[in-house]
């Protein structure tokens, strides 16, 4: 196994384990964890193709990874300020009684 | 052998922060997922990005889903979906992870010889955050502020509706 | 601390006494088998490093006993050695015979990890901190950023602290910590940013460096710019609300919250957190100092003959009295305050500071630049602390839960 | 065409934007508002100083002294309808007259008004009337005058009644209100009637307007049904407007009640410029009034003329008379003043323009005088009106006394020496060489020794004895004990007062028979100086019959008023004493208002009650059958909405919803099954495109 191919398989599993916490759980905050797993192995992902990849001295994967923490902290500051909200209405985070917009 | 150690720590630390029952561990170690993380990116030769994954996923991430997690009380009912549902759910993930490696592994792209290790010093990423990204800096600067508003106005509206 | 330290040693031999401490290292490293040279020498430094400023935390315990003493008319200490100077030994000992009580419902596993984490943070910073010529563990390239990031670890340890003690203090304590902390790192961080803009540069072996010199008797300090003055307070102020000393010590004041997160610590987990505490606040003033007062220079051209760590630590050593003067004169603030006072002072100050910065940097040097950067500091700071003195209204408090 | 000309327009525009501006102004302004509203006409009247300038030199340059600026305003068909201003010199004078007085008057509003809520309220009203009012001095059109002359009649309306909180202000400003309505009614249909005739409303357009040659010609020659010119018909119909805003016989009733309005207005409306705009606007459309056709002698008088003429000497008398009986100081004035137009009609009807205009101009200055004097006597009485509570104020309120006697002087005609002598002889001496008639000659005379007959009695009721102002209020139960003691006015009051007496007396030099110089003015001619006027034919004998006349009046005054003292406020009349059948009979003035409540108005109400009934029974009956005619018709057009077309479209309708409903199924409202949905696609996806790149 080459170091990218190791990194790109613990990028997959990370996401897969985030993945898996998105489906398998009904609390929203876990849910927001799942996701910003998988956010960071999306990360991971950039990080290695820079560091193995083409063209390394164009630093892109690295930018690309510091706006996408940049993002990253605003969707969690906006998600957990969701999440409150949610929970001061419903009185609940679990997000299987969160239906209301049911067809 | 650093680098299975610390991937070995990162995945250790995600599954339990997906599978423990009490949400403030969970956090603990999605901290220690992170953590892991950013010791990976040290070694890939991106210090820049492991600091800044310490920086802001220890120290602003997982302190403000801490702080959701003890706003909101959880009254224990929480953990995993029902059992159909959640064998489905496997099965989904399963069959998502078992397409990417076999993607990786079948890739074409792996097959380069090994570059030497980068340059990534601090002085480079700072001029091209000035020069080349200045207008994506800017970019994300709006959109935090915009982000901080805008959670702070969602977290804490209604004001006279409390009687 | 490598081959170029090594290198210089054999040059500048007149400085002996500047770098003994290499020396010393050195000699023994060479001693050792070749293969674990390398790891010998990181761990010497870390000793070092960690019985120095295990000393100096010694010292300050019982200085700042004495000193707060003397500040509130009564002796302190005053029983054991002479005039109660090994008092930090007996303290040393009592702690760590103590019975260490767990509460019953208590979180185990984290209500242990939580001192350790803090210590270990604390400790993790000292690498970037130069403490003399050539003595710095790592000289990283993200020195100040490595800083940073280690530094709010902190606040993941504390929340353990407070968390895993199941008891409403604790937790009420951690989290106004934490509140009070990742707010004050804001103006903490941009504050520092000058230095940066500055320097160029994150290393903080560089800043160090470009503060050398003198210009006929001042040092290249950036404590003697407008911006580097201003951002040299706002920092000093930050950093005792980051740890958490008077009279920014809400999170563990003992009249409020009896004593915050550490209420159900005893024995050498509490030790340790005094440690931790202490160290953290060590590590600041040794940036504060590496970021404005010229790390280990001199101050004045003929003194440069005096060993660069001596330096370090008289500086370190001044800041300490500072903070214990502080402590015994200054009372409490009230949360609101704080917080009022992070958000609608210290940033906005911070952030004209930079502004402040970029001018000195971008106007040619003389008299004018400096007219124009005090003005920079010292209107806004009129405007804000006279809107600050008048906003004093009195009203009842509202407290807001996520209900 | 000069620039003043161009931009006359802007003397009525000032006091406009005045207006409008302290419409704006809170209530609290009251420095602004008077500061607004006296320098907007103060500026008026230097703009009207530069007018009247311009058409002395127009004149004694020998240019044209009439200068016309028109302008369309609205097409309507293939026609334009044009509006216009003009500069003549019945318009500079007319403009110097009201700009000069009204800024007197303002002053003098400053002071009168000052206790007042509605201060603002007073001066925007006071200025938007100053704006009309100039509106018809300097308006080329018929149809121009008229708009202002409606907004004059508004404002006099929103003046009179400006205590509306007081129920006889607000029926007096209603009966202001309705009375001049019915003359403007005339004064429309004659307007309409000479815009079919003559196709225009400009007065002047280069020879194209309705008062110029071919226009009148045309309008002399089109006989009516009845035998009489277009022309008299609608001079007729206009002048029929002057009646009722000059307070003619029979219009005459609502210019008294008008008094309840503070005296400014008094002063300023309704003695000298708005009632004047009747005969304004006889003057203005004098050559309508005098159109003859060739045939009959150009010496004689048409019939419009001879109507204003007898009008106009029937009010002269009718309204003196009345004024000899009543007992409120600013009553008496009113009759006075309605005497006084009635004066100026016969002028106009004997006389021509010159005549009728000269005695309105210098009626204006006195009789302002005199309402604003009689304001200050109010005013330093505690708003006291009656003058058998007066007295002994002459050497209370000297200033007051003084131009009080100029005043009353002028309007006796006091000979030689004040204004009024001068303009009512040119009336008198005109009247006696009328070729119809003499009887309006000897009517004139009579009102002439009327008019200094009630003038002497009010004077020595107000002015002289002793003061019974005590007694009035030791009758009612006033709050405070002491009686009030009437004080001299404030200077703002007191300033107009003294410059309006002295234009009284001056005033008159520029008529007399020996340099008609506003004779010669008007008509556009330069003015010679000769003495050898007073020579002509009949002037000396005139001069002396009226000097004779205002003696004999005055002589007569002073035997029933002046002899004793008058000691009590409840003694009744020395005329009383004498006569009291007629006294009563004049006290209640001829009872004309109750004859109009019993014949006029009783039918009024009894028509209105005759169309409420058809209202209520006929053409409501119409209605409703129609009403439940289309009901029916509804009704059927639902039925077949509900039974045929309804039940098709809820078949579609329920289709549509049921497979909605079965769609909506696959939304689920969980985020997780969306989730595992997009998780199932993604691997597919990835399969498939493998699979297809190895194919």
């Amino acid at each position: 196994m080459t170091p990218l191919s190791s990194c790109l398989m613990l990028s997959a599993l990370l996401f897969s384990v985030g993945f898996a916490g998105v489906l398998m759980r009904r609390n929203a905050i876990l849910i927001l964890i799942g996701i910003e797993l998988m956010l960071n192995a999306a990360n991971l992902n950039f990080i290695a193709f820079w560091r193995y990849g083409s063209a390394p001295e164009a630093l892109t994967g690295v930018m690309f990874v510091i706006f996408s923490i940049g993002v990253a902290a605003a969707e969690a500051a906006v998600g957990l300020a969701l999440i409150i909200s949610i929970y001061r209405h419903r009185k609940t985070t679990q997000i299987d009684r969160i239906n209301s917009m049911r067809g | 052998m650093l680098f299975t150690i610390f991937a070995a720590l990162t995945i250790a630390g995600a599954v339990a922060a997906i599978s423990l029952r009490n949400l403030v561990h969970s956090v603990l170690s999605l901290i220690l997922a992170f953590a892991g993380l950013a010791a990976v990116y040290l070694l890939l030769g991106a210090q820049f990005i492991g600091f800044a994954q310490i920086l802001v996923y220890v120290g602003a991430v997982a302190i403000l889903i801490v702080f959701t997690i003890l706003l909101t009380r959880n009254d224990g009912t929480f953990g995993t979906s029902s059992q159909a549902s959640w064998n489905l759910g496997a099965l989904i993930v399963i069959a998502v992870f078992g397409t990417l490696a076999w993607t990786i592994h079948s890739s074409a792209a792996l097959q380069h010889a090994l570059p030497p290790q980068p340059e990534a010093t601090m002085q480079q990423i700072g001029t091209a955050l000035m020069v080349r990204f200045a207008l994506p800096l800017e970019v994300i600067g709006l959109l935090l502020t915009a982000a901080l508003i805008g959670a702070a106005t969602i977290a804490l509206h209604e004001k006279q509706e409390r009687p | 601390m490598t081959a170029l330290a090594y290198n210089s040693l054999h040059h500048a031999s007149p400085q002996a006494a500047d770098q003994i401490f290499l020396i010393v290292q050195h000699w023994i490293v060479s001693h050792a088998p070749a293969g674990l040279q390398s790891l010998l020498a990181i761990l010497l430094s870390v000793v070092a490093i960690v019985g120095g400023f295990g000393l100096l935390f010694a010292i300050t315990t019982i200085l700042e006993r004495k000193g707060l003493g003397r500040i509130q008319n009564r002796y302190g200490p005053n029983r054991v050695g002479f005039f109660g100077s090994l008092q930090p030994i007996a303290d040393a000992i009592k702690s760590l015979t103590k019975e260490d009580i767990v509460p019953q419902t208590a979180d185990k596993l984290v209500h242990l990890l939580a001192p350790i984490l803090l210590v270990l943070a604390a400790f993790s910073v000292y690498a970037v901190l130069p403490v003399g010529r050539n003595m710095v563990l790592v000289n990283l390239d993200a020195g100040v950023l490595f800083f940073f990031a280690i530094g709010s670890v902190t606040e993941v340890a504390v929340f353990m602290a407070g968390w895993s003690s199941r008891n409403k203090y604790s937790l009420l304590g951690a989290m106004r910590a934490i509140a009070q902390m990742i707010s004050y790192e804001v103006p903490l961080i941009l504050s520092s940013l000058t230095v940066i803009m500055a320097t160029g540069s994150l290393s903080t072996v560089t800043i160090v460096e470009k503060q050398a010199g003198f210009s006929r008797i001042l040092p290249h300090w950036f404590l003697f710019t407008p911006w580097g003055f201003a951002g040299f307070v706002l920092f000093m102020i930050a950093a005792t609300a980051e740890s958490n000393r008077s009279p920014f010590d809400l999170p563990e004041g003992e009249s409020e919250i009896i004593a915050g997160y550490y209420i159900e610590y005893s024995g050498f987990k509490f030790a340790l957190f005094f440690l931790g505490e202490y160290l953290g606040m060590f590590a600041i003033s040794g940036l504060a100092i590496t970021l404005f007062l010229g790390g280990w220079n001199a101050p004045l051209p003929f003194l440069t003959w005096v060993p660069s760590y001596l330096w370090f630590f008289a500086k370190l050593l001044t800041l300490i009295v500072a903070f214990i003067w502080v402590r015994g004169t200054l009372p409490r603030l009230r949360m609101d305050q704080l917080m009022n006072f992070a958000w609608k002072f210290m940033l906005p100050m911070a952030l004209l500071n930079l502004i402040t910065a970029a001018v000195w940097h971008f106007m040619p040097s003389g008299p004018v630049r400096w007219l124009v950067s005090i003005v920079l500091v010292v209107v806004p700071y009129t405007l804000l602390g006279r809107n600050q003195m008048h906003k004093s209204h009195l009203e009842k408090r509202v407290y807001r839960f996520a209900e | 065409m000069t620039w003043i000309v161009r931009n006359l327009w802007l003397i009525p525009a000032l006091p406009a934007l005045a207006a409008g501006l302290t419409a704006l102004a809170k209530r609290h302004q009251r420095r602004y508002s008077a500061a607004l509203a006296i320098g907007a006409m103060g500026l008026s009247f230097l703009l009207s100083l530069c007018a009247f300038s311009q058409v002395m030199l127009a004149i004694t340059h020998g240019q044209p002294s009439r200068q016309v600026v028109n302008f369309p305003w609205f097409e309507f068909g293939n026609q334009w309808l044009k509006l216009g201003w003009m500069l003549d010199p019945l318009t500079a004078i007319m403009l110097v007259m009201v700009t000069f007085v009204g800024l007197l008057i303002f002053i003098y509003s400053t002071g009168y008004m000052a206790h007042d809520d509605n201060f603002t309220r007073f001066f925007c009203f006071l200025s938007l009337f100053a704006a009309a009012m100039l509106g018809v001095i300097i308006a080329n059109s018929l149809l121009l005058l008229f708009m202002c002359w409606e907004l004059v009649g508004l404002t006099s309306y929103l003046l009179i009644g400006f205590w509306y909180h007081k129920p006889s202000a607000a029926a007096a400003a209603k009966k202001a209100f309705i009375t001049t309505r019915i003359g403007d009614l005339a004064f429309l249909v004659g307007m309409l009637w000479l815009f079919s005739q003559a196709g225009t409303l400009l007065f002047y357009d280069q020879g194209a307007g309705c008062l110029e040659h071919s226009a009148l010609t045309a309008m002399v020659a089109h006989l009516t049904g009845i035998g009489m010119a277009a022309s008299t018909g609608i001079a007729l119909l206009i002048f029929a407007g002057a009646v009722g805003k000059s307070g003619q016989v029979p219009l005459h009733v609502w210019l008294p009640d008008a008094m309840e309005g503070p005296t400014p207005v008094s002063a300023l409306i309704h003695a000298a410029t708005m009632v004047a705009a009747g005969v304004f606007l006889v003057a203005r459309v004098y050559p309508l009034m005098a159109a003859h056709s060739d045939a009959a002698s150009a010496l004689s008088a048409t019939t419009a003329l001879q109507v204003v003429t007898w009008i106009g000497a029937i009010t002269a008398v009718f309204a003196a008379l009345i004024a000899v009986a009543q007992n409120d100081i600013k009553r008496i004035l009113a009759y006075s003043t309605v005497s006084q137009l009635g004066y100026m009609m016969m002028g106009l009807g004997v006389g021509g323009v010159a005549v009728g205009m000269f005695h309105l101009i210098t009626h204006a200055f006195f009789k302002s005088l005199l309402f604003m004097g009689a304001g200050s006597v109010i005013h330093g009485c505690h708003e006291e009106q009656d003058i058998r509570r007066m007295g002994g104020l002459s050497k209370l309120m000297p200033v007051t006394f003084a131009t009080y006697a100029v005043g009353m002087l002028a309007l006796c005609g006091f000979p030689l020496f004040f204004s009024g002598f001068w303009s009512k002889d040119a009336i008198l001496h005109a009247a006696m060489g009328w070729s119809i008639s003499r009887i309006p000659f000897y009517l004139g005379s009579l009102g002439a020794l009327l008019t200094a007959f009630y003038m002497t009695r009010q004077v020595y009721y107000v002015f002289f004895g002793t003061s019974r102002l005590a007694s009035h209020h030791e009758a009612t139960p006033a709050a405070h004990t002491a009686p009030p003691t009437p004080h001299e006015s404030p200077s703002s009051m007191t300033f107009p007062l003294v410059l309006l007496a002295s234009c009284a007396i001056l005033l008159g030099a520029v008529g007399t028979p020996a340099w008609p110089w506003f004779d010669s003015f008007l008509s556009g001619e330069a003015p010679i100086f000769a003495f050898a006027g007073f020579l002509e034919h009949g002037i000396l004998p005139v001069m002396l019959t009226s000097t004779l006349i205002v003696f004999l009046g005055l002589a007569l005054g002073w035997w029933f008023y002046g002899r004793q003292p008058i000691l009590s406020a409840d003694l009744p009349d020395a005329l009383e004493q004498l006569q009291p059948g007629i006294f009563r009979v004049l006290q209640n003035k001829f009872y004309v208002d109750e004859l109009y409540e019993h014949t006029v108005i009783r039918w009024n109400s009894a028509l209105a009650t005759f169309s409420d009934w058809l209202d209520r029974w006929v053409w409501n009956g119409v209605v409703m059958t129609v009403s439940n005619l289309v009901l029916g018709l509804s009704w059927l057009a639902r039925s077949t909405d509900t039974y045929l077309v309804n039940t098709s479209f809820d078949e579609g309708c329920n289709t549509v919803t049921t497979s909605g409903k079965l769609l909506a199924r696959l939304q689920s409202g969980r985020t997780q099954s969306y989730l595992r949905l997009v998780g199932i696609a993604f691997a597919a996806l990835v399969l498939v495109l493998i699979w297809s790149a190895r194919s």
